[in-house]
């Protein structure tokens, strides 16, 4: 730990392009070994759990331990089902993306898991402030294809007008809260949702998404802060998927055990979780919301996990890790041990995945053709010029008004 | 009518909206139980329980983000934050995120809600209790920023505040709080009981956000400030021999652009007075703005009475604040020239 | 001499600086190994170490506390902001400490520091990579803010900024980074190899700053901007049948007064022109100080050219962005008044 | 923990005026019983030192256990000093400004032994970046009282100019950085200066202090964050005195045990401490300052205390507290235990103290004799008018030259 004293320290992650990744450092514990607590138990019984790991799936692909959430097979294979289009449509924008078609576009490869198995596990009417990288949520919740991609396209009919970068969702009837490109701000807006549920007397609760880059942000701190201080019914989920474009998760973390320790600190019950586990996600989220809706609080989440490909289409990770890591990756896919597991309980085989994933690209490639019939950005039609002067205020003022005149719209 | 002082004005504000609208809801540092440092929120905690009126953790990001949270579902907050200075740790959440939510969701989500807060110099609160950020505030669009100079106001557009449905940053200007102040330092204070707007109505009123007051007509020149300087201006205009007409702007997004230009195009002469430092404050925007609206109507240049370029002093805080007699000085100048 | 852009100049800056003092260090998010974003750091950690070129976690606040302590040591750090729009949650570490460590202190303390941070619209970055929120910074005294347009200037005035020991906000027009912009959406780029200020010397110069430079000379109207929009200008300028005389501004505070008023009471009429939304904007300081300066020798009222007040939109954005065709009408308006 | 879940919780204070405190339920271990590491150990070995609470001095006021500094009574009795001179002198001050000698004060009242201890331990120059409530730190590195007066009377020797509030000291000459009036800047600041020194290959370290009501803001976590991540020799003290103004400290801490164990969330090392025990504060001091000169990173000490008096001139604390609070307090008062100490050790004696006290009130009285000799905030003589625009930069622009004209002066 001394470093003598000539220089202070700076983090460098474990391995460089060129390196060759060997993760057995991590030192995970096995699938099935944590325990679950009740969830209205005290957060000190979490301590254990904040630097452990949850995970249901073992090497084997079976489900085993406490955490078991003994999900019915339709309810997996309609999980299995929402990461399988989430990647899909995924890897179909960033084609797109490279073709012209949008300004700009974040994947969320290797990261399904963690938005389809949260959303799953809460009610459609709990209210969601994702980040940018879980538009698994979208699936889960039913939301339109067609309407997704008009939005990734600024078309007119996209939903924000062509006013949001593609991917900064928002949609209000699904409760899935307007995407900020600034980091972490959403983290205590959502703890302000979640106590005005609770004032008014409702079960709903709300449910907010981080990276581990982002931790080191102010706002992760004043949403933790809140959420001990007013014991708001929220669930605060840090997603370490390693990185924060390139900087290794370290450079947030610095010398702490892990993501969810931090937690412990305020006083909120804390997890680990293995962010590439579906059941184990599933399992974590049904916890902390059956504590946030009985009054128990708020729960910290850290879900690991790993960004399997560059952090949005501006990227180029192969400069700064080693191209192998993905690949290498020991928590292994989410669809891959979603999928074995359900194969490896006769509920799924091969075929049946195959004209699952030629479903799902057909809806993807027809959605796509949809949407492109309502217009590109950079072919039109957009939503029309004028609208850039709405919705600064419920009414415009004289300067609006005449800002519209002077551009002649 | 009973006669208010602003703080009372403000509590009575607050207290009707309280009464009226379960969604209403108060916190901030020291806003609960203490009722504030400057006692806006005296009683209300008492009065309507806990978790309509609470402290907040130090840590103004956070208030602004749970107020902006809760708007989101539909409550009215009303937070403070005790000082205009301490603004700053909060203003991400002001203008990358509270003042953008109804826009960048297409009126999806909207972040309704008030920001209150003591600003402005003249108590000799050094350079971390005086400032007057109101220019930051004005360059960011979706929030609409207030400054009343009264009584009567503050009560008053505190409500229409509320009811804007959109983000009020509502700067109250403290060296008022308990009396007019006449720009001479070191004098007695004098009592808003013997001021027409220190007589405030005991229920619910608005005072209509976006509109100036004339509140003196003059011919000579047009003065337009807001806040403590309303008073100062008064103060000048009665000592300095000039018939001059005073706008308080009160609203300083959106300004009432009708009222000033009518002014200026009937006087051609003009002074802005701000208590801010000089370069790029509010009264920059209405100097440019004023030139473009009434080139050919004005008879000399647009005097800018401000704060110097430099921090808020702390001894020589008479020396940085726009004064009566700097105030007469520039009146002397602009119709002089 | 080399053609280098913007991020090459920047590069080569830092590179000198590094070379020349080790009190120079160097840090942001993804400024390390990485070389920024940007690729502007590209290089300087592998070639001076970890210690002196180092990545930063994501708190910007934090990075610009670490620059005020790290210059109170005595150390000259650059620290990034990876975009402009992410510099407000370090703003009050910026206004409130880093602007005035030196009155506070009386001189006792120095907070000497660059803050470095890609600026500007014009590159589809929808409203969180667009914005230009230089007139937030111009307002607080005890900073200097810039904005180069070239890389010759941008090598320059980093390296100047470095040694000038107070804190500069040192904006970079990432539109230009690469090549300038006539204003022309959806034309190809072109290159700084055929712009003579892209001819940068390898080694140490500075370009001193609160100077502004005529960038063309001419006698029918003033056109002053900086960044992106003197390109612009140029275009406008060369297109428009007006003779424009057009200065880029460069240092915004303290920005040339003198350069600024010898060319507008040469011509008496007045373009000022920013991406920024329009209300509080820098041109509102420049419009209100040039109306105070040279209010006898205006023909017209000066005209601001300015985004709208409105988020930056991403679809249509070039209807926000004050284009080549919107600056033609703005010369014309000004001229034909 | 349940509250149902029809509204949040908000927490109160324990007791509010008229009751009668009792603060048993604090349940502070005994003076003696915690471990005392080694100063480069992990910070795991500090996990229980964060909940628990390092002191030396028990109940009959000797030192008892691991941590007990071992000073002479030579340092003891100066340490003494330092303090007793800082309540006269906050007292004296506090009088002047009830006659409107200066327009504002902020007392250290039961506080003394957090700065002046701290001071002691650290070296001389060792870098302080203080809030408004260390004033002890300047007796004991020996700052002239009569400039420290001139400051707070803003007269014409006011180092400061007359440009900050009373209490708001700078002074460079003996490694106290300029206080802020804004909370919790210092934090991160005190960061980077501490790199700054690791840079230089320096052994000198820096340490700062907040309270605990600010550690609810962004740059509590930031300061944390770079400390952690950078292995930054600095001291990180979190001076819990129960308020911030009217609040209770649980309005910052919510469910969190302690201040200190937010330490352990980032890998730091972290003690709880007796702050009224002016041996614990030294000996904890000295451990945190060993472990960063040595290389081994950065400390977070929580000094668990009571604000005795009002949070300033401004603010009047019978409004919400009870007036009892103070003198219930369970760790005494951090004078009357060092003095009892020294007594019981024979090294001090009533009559000595009563030299002492009186000696300090002499000097307290003189040095403000010749303070306002150098002018007073309403009758001046002040800095000169111009020198207001001096120091915004190295040199003046036209702005401020034009402004001074304006001004004429
Ligand atoms: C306030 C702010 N600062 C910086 C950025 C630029 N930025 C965008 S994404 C990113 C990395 C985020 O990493 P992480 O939090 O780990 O999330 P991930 O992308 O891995 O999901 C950065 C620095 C930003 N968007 N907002
Ligand atoms: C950023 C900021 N917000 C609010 C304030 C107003 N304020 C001054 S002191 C104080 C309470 C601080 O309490 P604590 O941190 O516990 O320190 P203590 O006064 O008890 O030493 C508050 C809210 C401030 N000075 N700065
Ligand atoms: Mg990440
Ligand atoms: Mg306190």
């Amino acid at each position: 730990m001394s470093n003598g004293q000539s220089r202070f320290h700076v983090p460098t992650p474990p391995f460089r392009p060129g390196d060759a990744p060997d993760f057995s450092y991590l030192n995970l514990p096995k699938a099935g070994t944590a325990r679950r607590p009740d969830a209205l138990a005290s957060w000190r019984e979490t301590v254990d759990l904040a630097t452990g790991l949850v995970g249901v799936l073992d090497h084997n692909h079976q489900a085993v331990g406490d955490w078991d959430p003994r999900l019915s097979p339709e309810l997996m294979r309609e999980g299995l089902s929402h990461m399988v289009l989430t990647r899909i449509y995924d890897e179909r924008m960033l084609k797109l993306q490279r073709q012209g078609k949008m300004s700009f576009y974040m994947k969320s490869a290797g990261e399904e898991a963690v938005a389809v198995a949260a959303a799953m596990a809460l009610r459609p009417t709990d209210m969601v402030f994702p980040s940018y990288r879980q538009q698994g949520i979208l699936f889960a919740r039913g939301r339109n294809i067609v309407d997704m991609m008009c939005h990734c396209i600024s078309n007119s009919r996209d939903n924000l007008k062509g006013r949001q970068l593609p991917v900064h969702y928002a949609w209000a009837e699904g409760h899935f809260f307007t995407v900020s490109g600034n980091l972490g701000t959403q983290f205590p807006q959502a703890v302000g949702y979640a106590m005005a549920c609770a004032y008014k007397g409702e079960d709903r609760i709300a449910a907010s998404w981080i990276g581990d880059g982002t931790t080191a942000e102010g706002d992760f701190h004043g949403a933790l802060t809140l959420a001990s201080t007013y014991r708001a019914p929220v669930i605060l989920n840090v997603v370490n998927n390693q990185w924060a474009i390139s900087s290794h998760q370290n450079i947030a973390l610095g010398d702490a055990p892990t993501f969810a320790a931090k937690g412990l600190g305020y006083g909120l019950a804390s997890l680990r979780v293995d962010g590439n586990d579906f059941l184990a996600v599933y399992a974590a989220t049904q916890w902390a919301a059956e504590r946030a809706r009985k009054g128990g609080g708020a729960t910290l989440l850290e879900l690991f996990t790993y960004r399997a490909d560059a952090h949005s289409t501006s990227d180029d990770p192969s400069k700064y890790r080693p191209k192998t890591e993905a690949g290498l990756w020991p928590l292994g896919d989410p669809v891959e041990r979603l999928k074995q597991h359900l194969i490896g309980r006769g509920e799924w085989d091969e075929t049946r995945h195959d004209t699952l994933v030629e479903a799902m690209t057909t809806l993807v490639v027809r959605s796509y053709k949809e949407a492109e019939s309502h217009g590109t950005l950079h072919d039109g039609p957009l939503s029309p010029t004028e609208s850039i002067f709405e919705d600064v205020y419920a009414r415009p003022d004289w300067r609006l008004r005449r800002q519209r005149q002077d551009l002649g719209v | 009518m009973p006669a208010m002082n602003i703080i009372q004005a403000l509590n009575s504000a607050m207290d009707v909206l309280l009464d009226g609208d379960p969604d209403v809801v108060i916190f901030g540092e020291d806003a609960g139980y203490f009722g504030g440092v400057f006692k806006a929120t005296d009683g209300l905690q008492a009065k309507y329980g806990l978790d309509r009126v609470f402290d907040a953790p130090i840590n103004e990001a956070a208030i602004a983000a749970m107020a902006i949270g809760m708007a989101a579902r539909g409550l009215k907050p009303i937070a403070e934050i005790q000082f205009a200075d301490y603004i700053f740790p909060a203003i991400d959440q002001i203008v990358s995120e509270m003042s953008r939510i109804r826009y960048r969701s297409a009126g999806q989500f909207t972040a309704g809600c008030v920001i209150r807060s003591p600003w402005g110099g003249g108590i000799r609160g050094g350079q971390t209790h005086s400032m007057s950020p109101e220019a930051f505030f004005t360059h960011v669009p979706g929030l609409q920023v207030v400054v009343p100079s009264n009584p009567y106001d503050a009560k008053g557009m505190l409500i229409a505040a509320v009811e804007s449905g959109d983000p009020v940053i509502f700067f109250e200007p403290k060296r008022i709080y308990n009396g007019p102040f006449d720009g001479v330092p070191d004098k007695p204070l004098s009592s808003w009981a013997r001021h027409p707007k220190g007589e405030v109505p005991q229920g619910r009123y608005t005072v209509e956000l976006g509109k100036a007051e004339l509140v003196r007509e003059g011919s000579a020149c047009t003065l337009i400030t807001y806040g403590t300087l309303v008073h100062v201006a008064e103060a000048a205009a009665e000592h300095c021999g000039i018939d001059v007409e005073i706008i308080d702007l009160k609203s300083l997004v959106p300004y009432d652009i009708e009222t000033i230009a009518a002014s200026v195009n009937k006087t051609g002469r003009v002074v802005v007075a701000q208590e801010a430092p000089r370069t790029s404050g509010f009264a920059a925007e209405l100097a440019a703005q004023i030139q473009e609206e009434c080139f050919y109507a004005l008879e000399a240049p647009i005097f800018r009475l401000t704060g110097w370029d430099t921090p808020y002093p702390h001894a020589h805080e008479w020396a940085y604040f726009p004064t009566r007699d700097r105030m007469i000085r520039a009146l002397k100048t602009v119709t002089e020239a």
